[in-house]
């Protein structure tokens, strides 16, 4: 039988993977876009799991909100990127660090 | 039966693709792992009875907003191997503070529960049951101003990508679409009263 | 009679802030007009006064005229207070005044400054009578601060001069160490008896000298003794006693009508005039009278030793009047008070006359000073060498002259006084009387008599003063003969002083004195047969008559033999070098080093910029944090994140 | 009919400063200064009518012309005013010089001169609130409030340090104000109300005295201000223009010792006890190190400013010594005088360093220098202004008959019965306080003719010989008569005395 607790650990998982994916593409603008986009899911498989064992479908309004500013967020960074790219020709977080105190 | 099978088989697709998305050394490969992720999170949701959710995360999501990132980074002339020089540096504080989180997520879950019974498996849904109707009838009544908010927000990051992204070269020959709306007769046309007494 | 009063004090004011504020309205001749008249009325009414206190025996006034602060119990008023003390003072003030205010047109006739000089000695003369009729310590310390201000301004009227200036500014702060002391008397005796009135103050003297304080750690002193002291220490700054005379010689720089006026007559006598006043209080301190005594008698010895070398011949005068002044202070201090105030009138009489007559050898050299350039002026300046000579006389005490009855009486006063220090300070008064001839007739003799050494261009013009300039000294010189004569049986025997003064039995050596007089010519006889005084003026006369018309030569053959004490003499003790060089330098570095390492380095240095530099310093190593790479910040987040829900799991 | 004067006497000139601002917009600047002088004039003829009122009932020492709206319902805050015997000298003098500064700033101040007189009016009307509130809140706003004004003065129209000057100055006394805060709120959470006097009858633990005496402390010691907190003002005072520098010397000044004899007194009575050895030895050396700084300063405006810092000693040294006044002599007339002295000593300094500082500023104006070495002589081309100076020096070095003996005078009559060498010490100010004045002035004013700068001054027009001849005049009048001014505490601190030698504990 598939429990809840079955898709906890798996967003646990998953999360913790794009956690991990973080770390290793430290330099990699849009990798790292990638994994927040992987954690947002993560985050989702736990509302809708709630949802589910709750009976409550606030959790599945909640995600759609989530999904709506990933939408907004994903949109914003990659047209930072972009502007960053025209800039600087690159997109090499270490050669970045103007903001540096 | 089946349902674990599915389970299980969507499930390991989904893990092997986020391994994926963060190991690829081309970030064409990792949004295509991307891709291959939240297929599977759409199938998962599905086997969850949140049809909605999973079509919107597939047409939302997989249409567009990966789709726009491809586009992005096919766009961009990304020098790959610098991207990659010190990969496996942060390597293992990385697994380390994955394993953290994700020891502390288990604990969370199986420790504080506060009575959840999380090895239960959620009753079906009955036959004619609608997810997206169920959803729709919370969400236009009681989450309306979230809604619209929410409307907004995706308003602005849709004026915000257009005014970072908009460039304005000097010398280049375009029309001022404004200027040319707001000539008024006075600056074109100057009326010359000749005398036709004098010549 | 209150109007009278108020009308004494208010003429002189009014004419002071008329000639002062409309001065180039009203002309020249406007502003001596109105103050002379300011003073001519203050002056009738004074008389009116003085008739009415001693001829008609009026009682003793004490009455306010308006309240000035009330705190709590403590009533502080304004007030006069008119007896026997008051009346003679006012009347020898006005007098002095009136005769220095018609000098003063001839002898600043040609100053910018005229109607500037007639308003402040008018204003002056206010001062001096608020001092002097006052009831209570507030109203005296007023007259005290206000009279030290016009001497401030006076001493500076030409204050184009650099040394003027600095003449003014040294006297103003001398006297302000005297005040210090003034106001901590006062302040002792209103907190301990609760008013500023001088008769509750005096009623509750006994029991003042019971109460005691503790001053330095473990030691009682009487309340009274400190506050006799402590006013006295005003006295001393006022009437210029060692060590805080230094003033006196230098304020020379003003005209010389002030320096007759304030500096001879008047003003440097407040101190006499208020110790006196405070007879009732000074009684009953031992401490506090041989403090005075010994002091006195300092002074008037020390001080009279410098006039022996001094060559400018105010100067001269002016430490012949700190000199004097030291014999009012030993008068004082041997409980001889009515002796302490009948000298200062007289002096107030010759000295003001020496001056005003310096004056007029000085408009009449064209404002040289210096007696080395004069010489032989008696042939050229009849009346004045003829008043200065009674000026003289009565100064060294020659018989039958003002001086020589007040001082007589005053040196056979200490004599009998068996205060701590009488002997000593019988001494030096002694003493004093040979060094006084001796000064007097130098300067009399260089002057007047003698080889002609004044420069051609000088002689030429030489010749007598205006009327305006030698009337004052003829109307001088009538009291400076007279006076003594007249008035030393009442004011000394004759218990005229009564109602103001206070002796106790056990200090009355005046009286002692008194038991052998018999009218001032048995006096005048007694002194030749029994008073050393008399021989030893002689002697300083001759010696002086010797040394400088006889001999020129002989004062510079002593001065070289004894060189170390002319050296101590020409500089004055060092009490200016002292001053100068040791306090005022050693306050100005102290402040320097108080500015610059207190202010400027530990505060604004250290605590103030330096916390902000700490910050700076702070921030310098935080900002590190801030790498500004992107990763960082995201680590940041994802491991604070962790940690965070590890907080949250440990906390269960 | 009931007229709520001191409402007037705050909101007059801030509307009026409202007006000027819009006039001088337009470039109606002679309306614009015509406007300012008559809004400062009009609230000083209420401030006179309010103290003509006051004197009514002078045995009746309570807070008067009290008005209390509710204002923050949430925190029980009110829109309280009143004046008793303590305020009410301090408003009168607010509206006394502020027509003084509009009037020496006429025709001298040449950029934004309707700024600059709408920056006066909003200052006079803020320091009125803080003199008038009855509620800590509004006292709180008002008294942060006016640092504004005060800081665009400076640095809008100062000198060439000006930025350096008024941070200096908004750094210092806000970060004073903050403390103060904390106490109030602190009081606000005991009580439950903002109310002052509320505060004044609240029991409070000898510990919590003790930190909100602290607090306080540091607050109004920035003001006053005491050693070793004062170096921002001789900064501020060099850089601020004449006005700015003339009411911070006359009246912001006053506003810390209101502070300490409004709230550290009677709200904390016994932490004002047990800590008097402080303030008493804090004041001391204001008094004395202060005076020797004074001595060597340079520059004119240092020198003023250094002797208010030392003249401001005595307004501490007046209201701490009262405890030991008591302790010492059982009676309360030592105290009261104390107290008395350290009140009239706020008004009359004032009034002369106020003048002090014009006297500068008419120098300033004409040799753009306050360097005491670029004059000498002044007094051969400036006769009548030299006049007014050494009225002012000497007013300044404590002379009997102007108002600055008195307070003075009072206090070291007080603090005697401490201990003599406390009024001994205080006393060295008549030897110190003459010295540095009059040195200033030989040197500025007398002598010959310093040089061609000198040679050339014009002595005072008839704008300059008004304000300093109405100066002279109140300081004359005040030290020949102080009755009035004195009467008019004498309730009122003879109450507050009473309240204060009552222990809380």
């Amino acid at each position: 039988m598939v429990t809840v607790a079955h898709y906890l650990v798996l967003a646990a998982v998953l999360f913790s993977v794009s956690v991990a994916g973080i770390f290793i593409n430290r330099r990699n603008v849009i990798v790292l876009l990638m994994c927040i986009e992987l954690m947002l899911l993560a985050v989702n498989f736990n509302f809708i799991a709630f949802s589910r064992l709750l009976g409550d479908t606030v959790g599945q309004v909640f995600v759609f909100f989530i999904l709506t500013v990933a939408a907004a967020e994903a949109a914003i960074g990659l047209a930072i990127l972009v502007v960053l790219f025209r800039n600087t020709r690159s997109i090499n977080v270490d050669e970045m660090d103007t903001l540096r105190g | 039966m089946i349902p674990t099978i599915l389970f299980y088989a969507f499930a390991a697709i989904l893990l092997v693709a986020a391994l994926g998305v963060i190991t690829s050394r081309n970030p064409v490969h990792a949004a295509l792992f991307l891709v291959l992720a939240f297929v599977q999170s759409a199938a998962l949701w599905l086997l969850m009875e949140a049809e909605f959710l999973a079509i919107v995360l597939v047409l939302v999501y997989v249409g567009a907003v990966m789709v726009l990132l491809l586009f992005v980074v096919m766009m961009l002339d990304i020098n790959v191997e610098s991207m990659r020089e010190g990969f496996t540096r942060y390597v293992w504080i990385g697994a380390a503070v994955a394993l953290l989180v994700a020891v502390e997520i288990g604990h969370v879950v199986w420790f504080r529960s506060e009575g959840m019974q999380f090895l239960s498996t959620p009753a079906p849904f009955p036959a004619d049951y609608s997810n997206t109707r169920e959803l729709g009838s919370v969400l236009y009544t009681e989450h309306v101003y979230a809604f619209e908010i929410a409307a907004i927000i995706l308003l602005l990051a849709i004026v915000a990508a257009i005014t970072l992204t908009m460039r304005r070269r000097p010398g280049l020959k375009a029309q001022n679409v404004a200027k040319q709306v707001a000539v008024r007769r006075e600056d074109r046309v100057r009326l010359v009263r000749m005398d036709p007494s004098k010549d | 009679m209150e109007s009278i009063y108020l009308g004494i004090v208010i003429a002189p004011l009014a004419a002071a802030i008329v000639a002062g504020l409309f001065g180039r309205r009203i002309g020249r001749a406007g502003a001596h007009w109105v103050t002379i008249a300011g003073v001519a009325i203050s002056f009738a009414l004074s008389l009116l006064v003085l008739k009415d206190v001693v001829i008609d025996g009026a009682a003793v006034f004490n009455g306010t005229v308006y309240t000035w602060a009330a705190i709590g119990d403590i009533r502080m008023e304004i007030g006069f207070l008119v007896d026997h003390l008051t009346a003679l003072t006012i009347t020898v003030v006005n007098f002095v005044s009136l005769a220095v205010h018609v000098y003063t047109i001839g002898y600043m006739r040609d100053d910018p400054g005229y109607q500037r000089f007639f308003s402040y000695i008018s204003l002056f003369t206010f001062a001096m009578l608020m001092l002097v009729m006052s009831n209570n310590f507030l109203q005296l310390f007023f007259g005290w601060e206000a009279v030290g201000v016009v001497s401030y301004l006076l001493i500076g009227f030409w204050f184009k001069r650099p040394t003027a200036i600095f003449a003014n500014l040294k006297a103003f702060l001398v006297n302000r160490v005297g005040d210090f002391g003034f106001l901590l008397g006062i302040a002792a005796i209103v907190l301990h008896t609760g008013s500023l009135d001088y008769a509750t103050a005096f009623g509750q003297a006994e029991l003042l000298d019971a109460e005691s304080i503790e001053v330095l750690s473990g030691t009682q002193w009487s309340v009274l003794s400190l506050a006799c002291i402590c006013l006295f220490i005003g006295a001393m700054g006022k009437s210029a006693q060692v060590p805080l005379h230094v003033w006196l010689p230098d304020s020379m720089e003003g005209p010389t009508p002030i320096s007759a006026l304030i500096h001879a007559a008047t003003m440097v006598t407040a101190g006499i005039f208020m110790v006196a006043r405070m007879s009732p209080l000074f009684e009953y301190s031992e401490i506090a009278l041989s403090v005075v005594l010994i002091v006195g008698a300092t002074t008037a010895i020390l001080t009279g030793l410098l006039g022996i070398v001094q060559n400018d011949i105010k100067r001269v005068v002016a430490y012949s009047t700190l000199s004097q002044l030291g014999y009012m202070t030993v008068a004082l201090g041997a409980s001889a008070y009515a002796a302490g105030i009948f000298h200062l009138m007289t002096h107030a009489f010759f000295k003001a006359l020496l001056f005003l007559a310096a004056g007029s050898v000085i408009i009449a050299l064209h404002h040289e000073q210096d007696i080395r350039r004069m010489g032989g002026l008696r042939k050229y300046m009849p009346i004045t060498y003829w008043t200065a000579l009674i000026g003289t006389l009565a100064l060294v005490g020659f018989p039958g002259f003002s001086g020589f009855f007040s001082k007589d009486a005053l040196i056979e006063a200490v004599h009998a006084s068996t205060t701590v220090g009488a002997g000593f300070a019988y001494w030096c008064v002694l003493l004093g009387v040979f060094v006084t001839a001796l000064y007097s007739f130098r300067l009399f003799f260089l002057v007047f008599h003698g080889e002609e050494r004044i420069d051609a261009e000088a002689k030429a013009h030489l010749h007598e003063s205006p009327a305006v300039v030698w009337a004052p000294l003829v109307a001088l010189a009538i009291p400076s003969v007279v006076i003594g004569w007249l008035t030393i049986e009442p004011v000394l025997f004759g218990g005229f002083f009564a109602d103001s003064l206070l002796v106790l039995e056990e200090h009355d050596v005046l009286h002692v004195v008194g038991e052998e007089f018999e009218g001032p010519a048995a006096f005048v006889l007694h002194a030749f047969s029994a008073s050393a005084a008399v021989y030893l003026a002689l002697a300083g006369a001759v010696v002086a008559w010797v040394a400088y018309l006889l001999r020129p030569e002989l004062p510079g053959w002593i001065a070289q033999r004894l060189a170390p004490v002319h050296r101590l003499l020409v500089n004055k003790y060092y009490f200016d070098w002292f001053n100068e060089n040791v306090l005022a330098g050693a306050t100005r570095g102290f402040g320097r080093l108080l500015w610059g390492v207190g202010d400027q380095t530990v505060i604004d240095g250290a605590m103030v910029n330096g916390s902000a530099r700490g910050v700076a310093v702070l921030a310098a190593i935080v900002r590190r944090v801030q790498s500004g790479y992107l990763y960082h910040y995201a680590f940041a987040m994802v491991i604070g994140l962790a940690a965070l829900i590890g907080w949250l799991v440990v906390r269960n | 009919m009931y007229v709520p004067l001191l409402s007037i006497c705050i909101w007059l000139p801030i509307a009026g400063a409202i007006a000027v601002l819009v006039l001088g917009a337009q470039r109606r600047m002679e309306l614009a200064r015509w406007v300012a002088l008559g809004v400062s004039v009009a609230t000083f003829l209420v401030a006179v009518h309010l103290y003509i009122g006051f004197r009514w009932y002078p045995e009746f020492g309570g807070m008067r012309f009290v008005e209390r709206v509710p204002w923050i319902g949430a925190f029980n805050a009110f829109y309280e005013l009143g004046v008793d015997g303590i305020s009410m000298p301090l408003i009168l003098l607010t509206a006394f010089l502020t027509p003084l500064v509009v009037i020496a700033g006429w025709e001298v101040i040449k950029t934004r001169p309707a700024q600059y007189f709408a920056a006066f009016l909003l200052l006079e009307g803020l320091m009125i609130g803080v003199f008038a509130a009855l509620d800590a809140l509004l006292f709180y706003v008002f008294w942060e409030a006016m640092l504004v004004p005060m800081f665009i003065i400076i640095g809008v129209w100062g000198g060439e340090r000006r930025i350096y000057a008024t941070v200096k100055f908004f750094l210092y006394t806000f970060l004073g104000s903050v403390l103060m805060l904390v106490a109030l709120i602190y009081l606000y959470l005991q009580s439950g109300s903002y109310s002052i006097l509320a505060f004044h009858e609240l029991p409070l633990g000898m510990n919590e005295q003790v930190l909100i005496f602290l607090a306080f402390l540091i607050a109004f010691a920035v003001k006053v201000p005491m050693w070793p907190v004062h170096t921002w003002l001789p900064d501020a005072h060099v850089e601020a223009p004449t006005g700015g520098s003339v009411i911070l010397a006359a009246v912001l000044l006053k506003m810390g010792g209101y502070g300490f004899i409004r709230f550290s007194l009677p709200i904390t009575p016994d932490a004002s006890q047990s800590l008097a050895w402080l303030m008493i030895g804090l004041s001391l050396i204001a008094i004395v190190y202060i005076a020797l700084v004074a001595l060597v300063q340079k520059d004119m405006k240092k020198l003023i400013a250094y002797s208010s810092i030392a003249h401001m000693g005595f307004v501490t040294l007046g209201f701490f010594v009262i405890f030991a006044t008591i302790a010492n002599s059982q009676d309360e007339a030592g105290a009261m005088l104390a107290l008395q002295g350290g009140m009239v000593q706020m008004i009359s300094h004032g009034l002369i360093s106020g003048a002090l500082f014009l006297c500068v500023g008419v120098m300033y104006d004409r040799l753009h220098s306050r360097e005491i070495s670029a004059y000498g002589g002044v007094a051969n081309t400036m006769p009548i202004f030299a006049t007014f100076v050494v009225l002012f020096a000497l007013a300044n070095a404590g002379l009997p008959g102007t108002s600055g003996f008195v307070g003075e005078f009072f206090v070291i009559l007080g603090s005697f019965h401490a201990s003599f060498w406390l009024a001994f010490t205080a006393a060295t100010i008549l030897v110190f306080g003459a010295a540095y004045t009059l040195w200033m002035v030989k040197r500025v004013v007398f002598g010959e003719v310093g040089n061609d700068g000198v040679a050339a001054l014009k002595d005072l027009d008839r704008r300059e010989f008004l304000v300093l001849g109405v100066l002279a005049v109140s300081v004359l009048l005040l030290g020949v008569w102080p009755d009035p001014l004195v009467e008019a505490m004498d309730e009122t601190l003879r109450q507050l005395l009473a309240h204060v030698v009552q222990s809380k504990l």
